[in-house]
């Protein structure tokens, strides 16, 4: 049992990773408190469903369409909602954000009802795979480690070997510097925002399809997690999304499987792993702090 | 007395009056000390417990639970608070965020709250014989507000206001200047939990039943964007801020539209509620009656410098 | 002379960085001594040593015979050492006024209660704290200055705050970080007579400085620290014609025009 | 090459330059002097499109002014700003490459060019891979500079480069700058350090409250009295 | 207070003899936050009643209107809700359309306040415990866990159960019920898990079930999680019989869950195939009005709102006598079976068992337990 709780810890962990990987940009880099992460991915699964039911594509275009669908929406977001507030105490940004996400999730009751609705039917077939006698797993689990891994690589390439993302980094630390440098901050900035929104809604549709379910709340937890995990490694440490990804799946798991009675449920003891390991690492688990006076 | 102020009305301002504690009180913490929190609903769940704990399983006197209430949120969030304010600042938001569901959680789970059935028959106080209600629980409410506003001015416009607003704006400097920063950090957390305790203590009182439900993440949200709307580290603005968020969907409830589906009615005001952060945020940044700092902050492009006159002889 | 601080072997790494290597000084009673050297020889790490900002990895701090090491910043504050920053720190929102009066925060002492109960001496501090800082504010020139928010101030007058925010507690010993960065000629001359005035007040002064002309002009000893050892110490007419010293440090047509 | 006409910058209603003109032409090194508060800062930030300003400016005879400050860098004007603004958290190699954004050059240019500035400064060599942000104020500098450099500039701007640099340092970066100077660079420079500044400069502003109080040739300014007595310290 | 208790009723009491051509009935519930596709349809059910009963002729020739509140879920925003219903629109009853926490709060000033409710899905013991004033159209859930415990055992033969339920006093005290109820019964509970409200990933909490060896798992929870959790307990291969409680009783039970909900059995008080009157019209309204088919929160508040229109026929406006009418109810057919409140304002009406079978819900037997 022990063997197949952590195959579930694992990817239970790589989806938090998956939800995670987006919000590595926009919050590990550029240090936003984005509070409409979980909405975007949100915006993503429901896409992909417009997409396979009424455009008639297939998973894997649906999958892309909704990447740009939300990658348009996270720019949107940016443009209206956050860059006004550059300079202004970071906390505005976390409000307005909050307010997005409120507008858009009652939008979609409006557009989609409140009600969970089943991911449509797009060729992929749940199969489960019997690893061993007691271990099994399904394919969409193991699509969703792939594409965590996918995005992780994704990201770790843009961010140490192209120039925007050295940009995207300079430009977080300093704007005024950056634009001095003949950097194009806005523009910067709004790619970054779509390469975020973009997995945020690959980790969505993934998700949906995995739980069969989507709504117009499905957001919420998953963000605050992704918040936890992105904080939990590091900001913006690519091996950190990962440990600290798999370390919340992992003692998620093993305590639903484990213990009874506790005083403290599933969804808190993310977090009170995250405020131990806080203390324990001011920065977080890859996270470095420079600060010189 | 009761009988000519309609009990709704009554309701609605008492509850008013509780968000404006719990906005003070947060505004206190995020808005003259700096340290964001999206935990506040936790204390205010806090002293609702304390309050519906001390008197429906102790048997003790309503006015003495509230006041205790007051008392234990005051420690609680102290010690909640350390450990939160020794991260860094700027996961502050997250952990504090964290620190809210926890006590939500155990709110949830314990067995001294209730577990998932809560508390109920919580009495109200009374003086002399008779239970305060409607418009006695007004007034005391009333009276208890307008303290609470006369303590904050008192408190921020002396020395360790300022010593809150140097920590706001920058730690290092602060310490290096003589100020002993985790002790404010830290009781800035706890009166302004204090604060939210009193509000806790208010509503558990009021509603009579408490469940976990009442003090979750939404509540922290809704406060905090009431007070940044409203300007952070501005009395005036807290108040503004949690009228303008709070009447809002009651204005929905008072008056009826008959141009919108009532079907969705609910939908667009929460959509109307959303919008208004985001436009208020966008066109004044700093709040309605803002007067928080703009702070040294990775993201300073434009910074539109006001001056006061008199300055500039140079 | 009475030595004021005396510190011991004071060590301080950052990775493999040796930032301060076992630095010995001792600070007599109203001198002022300067602390030159190269960039990145440590000396702002050695100032954020003695005011608590970093713990030194080794080594000792005895500020009026008392071991100061290991203590919070704080703490240090208000044992009466106060400095500025290299890179200005000050409450860009706020007035100049209120950032002077937060140097006073360790020299007043009324609590909460005191303030929501509107006690007299709550308003009699609240009153000498202003007083105290327009007072300091007209010595460092920043007379009239007093109501604009202090980042709206040329970073030249910023420094001027910062200095005043410093000196309105009045310490026994001031640190002063480069306090002319940015200033002209005439300003530095200014700044040079302030600080002796400060001295004659009876603050004891250490001063990192670059413009080696002002510390030999001003300062009584000069101590030398280059790659975290301190290579010299002694009068600046020592200093300055110490060879080592010319050699990491001022470079030899430089000499000229200083002598 | 860079001509100003009758700038305004306010800050929320305060003037802190007037109708300030100057211009600087090709190969020259321009110096601006005044006291703190003067408005040096600020009317290069209005060069920059850093702050918003009224007037003209013009760049090789076109209107820049108005340009936000990506183009107007793409244009070939550099500021080293004050307070140096280096990227704190990103390694010293990848401010120096920050330097060289808006150039598509290939990797080989790229590397001489950074050698090159590792040339000028070697303690920048030393440290490539530490970050920018726990480096000296002086070293800070050294980098500023060096990020500058990097993205080859037609128009230097540099606001105080002396600033907070050990003496020995002064001198190189002012040999630096003479040696650009010679390779053509065009350079306009605001520093305190004003016997230094009249040292390279070809001519020089004098600024007081956000106006031009003379100009001249740096020659004919060393002589004058009052620039003696208030920024040579004679 | 003595005080405000006796205003309150002097006032109301005017008001509604001189209210003029229409009767006021309030409703409250959640229109907002996460519960909202309930209250919703809450609502629309009790609309539908009170509009079938005015395009009947009304009550006594007075049209009736329905008088709706958002509750947003939350048991201080109930309160506000009705003591503007009460207060401000004067109704003369309401349907209590809300969750426990919420019905629990308003019940002691409903019934201080003196105006009949009934509560249409609030499954909490203490919100009847208050008076008079307050019955229940739904069964408390210990009757459920105890008919499931019955069924299970003899019935099915089940003897080693694995429990997962829901955090809430829905999952808790029906859980507690049926473990009474099996332990007396000889069977035995071999591992139990709670859940929360929303969650996704059950992996793990199986995989422990899994280990337990149950021949039965009983789900206390809501169609949400239900559909996730049969999904989920298919792909780690648990074989045991599925069985459930009324929050399966939706159809996007079948939806969400799929080919995975088939066989599984839970306890409700309505299906739509029920062949009485009473529920083919009530079916077929709604699917007119409404489209799709109703569920059994609907039933349950279509028939609280009924419940209180026949009262009023029988009783007029006065609230006293109408409460007492209320209470008085017997063998009302409603939507959801026969209804009778007892002495102690609860309702007394047959437990159904249902199945899915071939993608469908079938009825398979019902019981009435006390
Ligand atoms: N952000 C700002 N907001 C308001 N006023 C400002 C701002 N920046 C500068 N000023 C004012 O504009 C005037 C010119 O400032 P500027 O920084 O250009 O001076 P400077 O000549 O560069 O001085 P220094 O040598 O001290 O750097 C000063 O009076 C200053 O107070
Ligand atoms: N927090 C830190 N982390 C890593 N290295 C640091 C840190 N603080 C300082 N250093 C390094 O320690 C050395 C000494 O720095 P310090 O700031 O003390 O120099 P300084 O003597 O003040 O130089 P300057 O005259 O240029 O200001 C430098 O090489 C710097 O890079
Ligand atoms: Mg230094
Ligand atoms: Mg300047």
């Amino acid at each position: 049992m022990l063997a197949q709780q952590l195959v579930n810890g694992v990817t239970l962990g790589f989806l938090y990773v998956l939800i995670a990987v987006g919000l590595t940009m926009v919050y590990g880099v550029l240090k936003l408190l984005h509070f409409a992460h979980g909405v975007i991915y949100m915006v993503g699964a429901f896409a992909a469903m417009v997409g396979i039911l009424y455009l008639k594509m297939n998973f894997f275009v649906a999958m892309l369409f909704a990447m740009a669908v939300a990658a348009g929406a996270g720019m949107l977001i940016e443009k209206y909602a956050y860059r006004p507030l550059r300079g202004v105490h970071p906390i505005t940004t976390l409000i307005s954000g909050i307010g997005v996400a409120i507008f858009l999730e009652n939008l979609f009751q409006i557009l989609f009802s409140s009600e969970p609705q089943a991911f449509p039917e797009a060729g992929i077939e749940v199969s489960i795979m019997q690893l061993t006698e007691s271990i099994s797993l399904t394919n969409v689990k193991l699509y969703i480690i792939a594409a965590g891994l996918l995005g992780l690589a994704f990201l770790y390439f843009f961010l140490k070997f192209t120039k925007m993302g050295i940009a995207t980094q300079a430009a977080a630390q300093d704007l005024r510097a950056a634009s001095l440098m003949g950097v194009n901050v806005n523009r910067v900035v709004s790619v970054t925002f779509m390469i975020g929104s973009a997995l945020a809604a690959a980790a969505g549709v993934l998700v949906a399809l995995n739980f069969n379910s989507l709504f117009p709340t499905m957001g919420s937890i998953p963000g605050l997690k992704a918040f936890c995990v992105v904080v939990l490694g590091g900001l913006g440490s690519i091996p950190g999304t990962v440990v600290g990804g798999l370390i919340l799946g992992i003692i998620e798991s093993l305590s639903d499987g484990f213990l009874t009675g506790m005083i403290i449920d599933k969804d808190a003891i993310a977090f009170v792993i995250l405020i131990a390991i806080l203390l324990v690492k001011p920065s977080g688990l890859f996270g470095q702090n420079v600060e010189k006076v | 007395m009761d009988a000519i102020l309609n009990p709704y009305y009554v309701d609605i301002v008492i509850f008013w009056i509780i968000y404006i504690l719990l906005g003070l009180g947060l505004n206190l913490i995020t808005g003259y000390a700096g340290q964001v929190s999206l935990g506040h609903a936790a204390f205010f769940g806090i002293g609702a417990y304390s309050s519906a704990i001390l008197t429906v399983t102790y048997g003790v006197n309503p006015w003495i639970s509230m006041i205790v209430s007051i008392g234990i949120t005051f420690v609680v969030s102290a010690v909640l608070g350390l450990p939160s304010l020794r991260v860094r600042e700027d996961f502050l938001a997250i952990t504090t965020l964290g620190l809210g569901l926890i006590v939500q959680s155990f709110f949830k789970n314990a067995a001294i709250t209730g577990g998932a059935f809560g508390i109920d028959s919580i009495p109200a106080p009374s003086i002399f014989g008779i239970e305060l209600k409607n418009a006695g629980y007004l007034i005391l409410s009333t009276v208890v507000m307008l303290l609470a506003i006369y303590a904050l001015k008192k408190m921020t416009g002396s020395r360790i206001g300022r010593a809150w607003r140097t920590i706001r704006e920058d730690e290092t400097m602060a310490q290096a200047m003589g100020i002993h920063t985790t002790y404010y950090k830290v009781l800035a957390f706890a009166i302004g939990g204090a604060y939210a305790g009193l509000a806790g203590s208010l509503f558990a009182h009021k509603v009579s039943f408490i469940s976990a439900e009442s003090f979750g993440f939404s509540v922290s949200a809704t406060v905090l964007s009431m007070v940044v709307l409203g300007g952070l580290g501005s009395i005036r603005g807290t108040i503004f801020g949690v009228t303008l968020l709070y009447f809002l969907p009651e204005i929905f409830r008072i008056f009826e539209f008959d141009l919108i589906d009532p079907k969705y009615l609910d939908i667009y005001k929460m959509m109307l509620y959303g919008l208004l952060m985001v436009l208020v945020m966008r066109f004044k940044p700093k709040g309605l009656f803002g007067n928080f700092g703009i702070k040294r902050s990775q993201f300073r492009f434009f910074r539109k410098a006001k001056a006061k006159e008199g300055g500039h002889v140079a | 002379m009475v030595t004021l601080l005396k510190v011991q072997g004071i060590t301080k790494q950052f990775g493999g960085l040796l930032a301060v290597d076992g630095v010995n000084l001792e600070v007599r009673q109203g001198e002022i001594l300067g602390l030159i050297g190269p960039n990145g020889a440590g000396k702002t790490t050695f100032f954020n040593i003695l005011t608590g900002l970093y713990v030194p990895d080794e080594g000792s701090i005895e500020f009026e015979g008392r071991a100061i090491h290991g203590l919070k910043p704080f703490q240090i504050a208000n044992c009466g050492i106060s400095r500025t920053f290299q890179n200005i720190r000050l409450l860009k929102e706020e007035t100049v006024l209120e950032n002077v009066k937060v140097g006073m925060f360790g020299k007043t002492s009324s609590g909460l209660w005191s303030s929501i109960l509107g006690l007299k001496r709550a308003k009699e501090e609240e009153r000498l704290t202003e007083e105290e800082s327009l007072r300091i504010l007209e010595t460092v020139g920043l007379k009239g200055y007093e109501g604009s928010l202090a980042g709206s101030l040329s970073y030249g007058n910023q420094r001027r705050v910062e200095i005043a925010r410093a000196l309105v507690s009045k310490p026994k010993l001031l640190l002063l970080d480069e306090p002319t960065a940015g200033m002209n000629a005439e300003e530095v001359q200014e700044m040079s007579s302030l600080i002796r005035q400060i001295r004659k007040n009876g603050t004891t002064v250490i001063l990192i400085e670059h413009n080696v002309a002002m510390v030999v002009g001003l300062c009584d000893r000069v101590a030398v620290l280059d790659h975290g050892i301190k290579i010299a110490d002694g009068t600046p007419q020592e200093i300055v014609e110490n060879p080592d010293v010319i050699e990491a440090y001022i470079g030899k047509e430089e000499m000229t025009e200083v002598v | 090459m860079l001509e100003v006409e009758k700038l305004d910058v306010s800050y929320g209603g305060i003037q802190a330059v007037r109708g300030l003109s100057l211009h600087v032409r090709k190969g020259e090194v321009v110096s601006l002097i005044g006291s703190n508060g003067a408005g040096k800062t600020t009317t290069l930030n209005a060069i920059c499109g850093v702050i918003p300003s009224r007037g003209s400016i013009r760049y090789n005879g076109k209107e820049i002014n108005g340009l936000p400050t990506h183009k107007i860098v793409k244009e070939g004007i550099v500021m080293v700003p004050e307070g140096r603004r280096v990227f704190p958290k990103l390694t010293v190699a990848n401010n120096l490459l920050m330097g060289a954004y808006s150039r598509k050059i290939s990797k080989s240019i790229l590397q001489q060019e950074t050698d090159f500035v590792y040339h000028l400064f070697p303690r920048l060599a030393e440290r490539k891979n530490q970050l920018a942000g726990t480096m000296s104020g002086g070293e800070q500098q050294m980098l500023a500079i060096g990020r500058a450099l990097m993205a080859d500039p037609k128009l230097l701007i540099l606001d105080e480069p002396s600033m907070g640099l050990a003496p020995i340092v002064v001198k190189d970066i002012f040999k630096t700058i003479r040696e650009i100077k010679e390779r053509g660079m065009t350079i306009l420079l605001v520093e305190q350090n004003a016997s230094m500044a009249l040292s390279v400069a070809d001519r020089c502003y004098v600024l007081e409250n956000g106006e031009i109080r003379f100009n001249d040739t740096a020659d004919n300014l060393r002589k004058q009295d009052i620039v003696k007595k208030a920024y040579l310290g004679a | 207070g003595c005080a405000g208790g006796k205003s309150t009723q002097t006032n109301s009491g005017k008001d509604a003899k001189d209210g003029a051509d229409t009767i006021k009935i309030g409703w409250y519930g959640p229109l907002t936050g996460p519960t909202a596709t309930d209250g919703t349809h809450s609502r629309d059910a009790a609309l539908l009643a009170v509009e079938q009963v005015n395009a009947a002729g009304g009550i006594n020739g007075k049209k009736v209107e329905l008088v709706a509140e958002d509750d947003q879920g939350k048991p201080e925003e109930a309160l506000k809700a009705v003591q503007k219903l009460i207060n401000s629109d004067k109704v003369v009853a309401l349907v209590g359309g809300a969750y426990s926490g919420p019905s629990k709060t308003v019940a002691p000033k409903v019934q201080e306040a003196k105006i009949p409710m009934v509560v249409a899905y609030a499954v909490h013991p203490d919100v009847t415990k208050g008076g008079d004033y307050v019955n229940r159209v739904i069964y408390t859930g210990p009757v459920q866990g105890k008919a499931m415990a019955d069924y299970a055992v003899n019935q099915l033969k089940k003897k080693n159960f694995a429990v997962l339920y829901v955090e809430i006093d829905y999952g808790k005290s029906i859980y507690g019920a049926f473990k009474a109820e099996v332990e007396k019964m000889g069977a035995k509970v071999v591992i139990d898990r709670p859940f929360k409200m929303g969650d996704k990933d059950f992996s793990s909490i199986l995989t422990a079930v899994k280990a337990a060896n149950p021949d039965a798992l009983y789900v206390v929870g809501y169609y949400n999680e239900a559909s996730a959790i049969v999904k989920q307990a298919k792909e780690l291969g648990i074989s045991a019989q599925l069985l459930g409680v009324d929050g399966f009783d939706s159809p996007k039970y079948l939806e969400l869950g799929k080919s995975n909900t088939e066989g599984s059995i839970f306890t409700t008080s309505f299906y739509t195939s029920d062949q009485r009157e009473v529920v083919q019209k009530f079916v077929k309204a709604w699917s007119a009005k409404y489209k799709g088919e109703p569920d059994m929160l609907s039933s349950q508040s279509y028939d609280a709102a009924m419940v209180i229109l026949e009262a009023l026929k029988k009783a007029g406006s006065d609230k006293e006598k109408l409460a007492k009418a209320i209470s008085e109810t017997k063998d009302f057919e409603g939507t959801s079976g026969k209804i009778t409140f007892g002495k102690d304002h609860e309702v007394i009406k047959p437990v159904v068992f249902m199945n899915v079978k071939d993608g469908k819900f079938q009825y398979v037997t019902s019981k009435v337990y006390q």
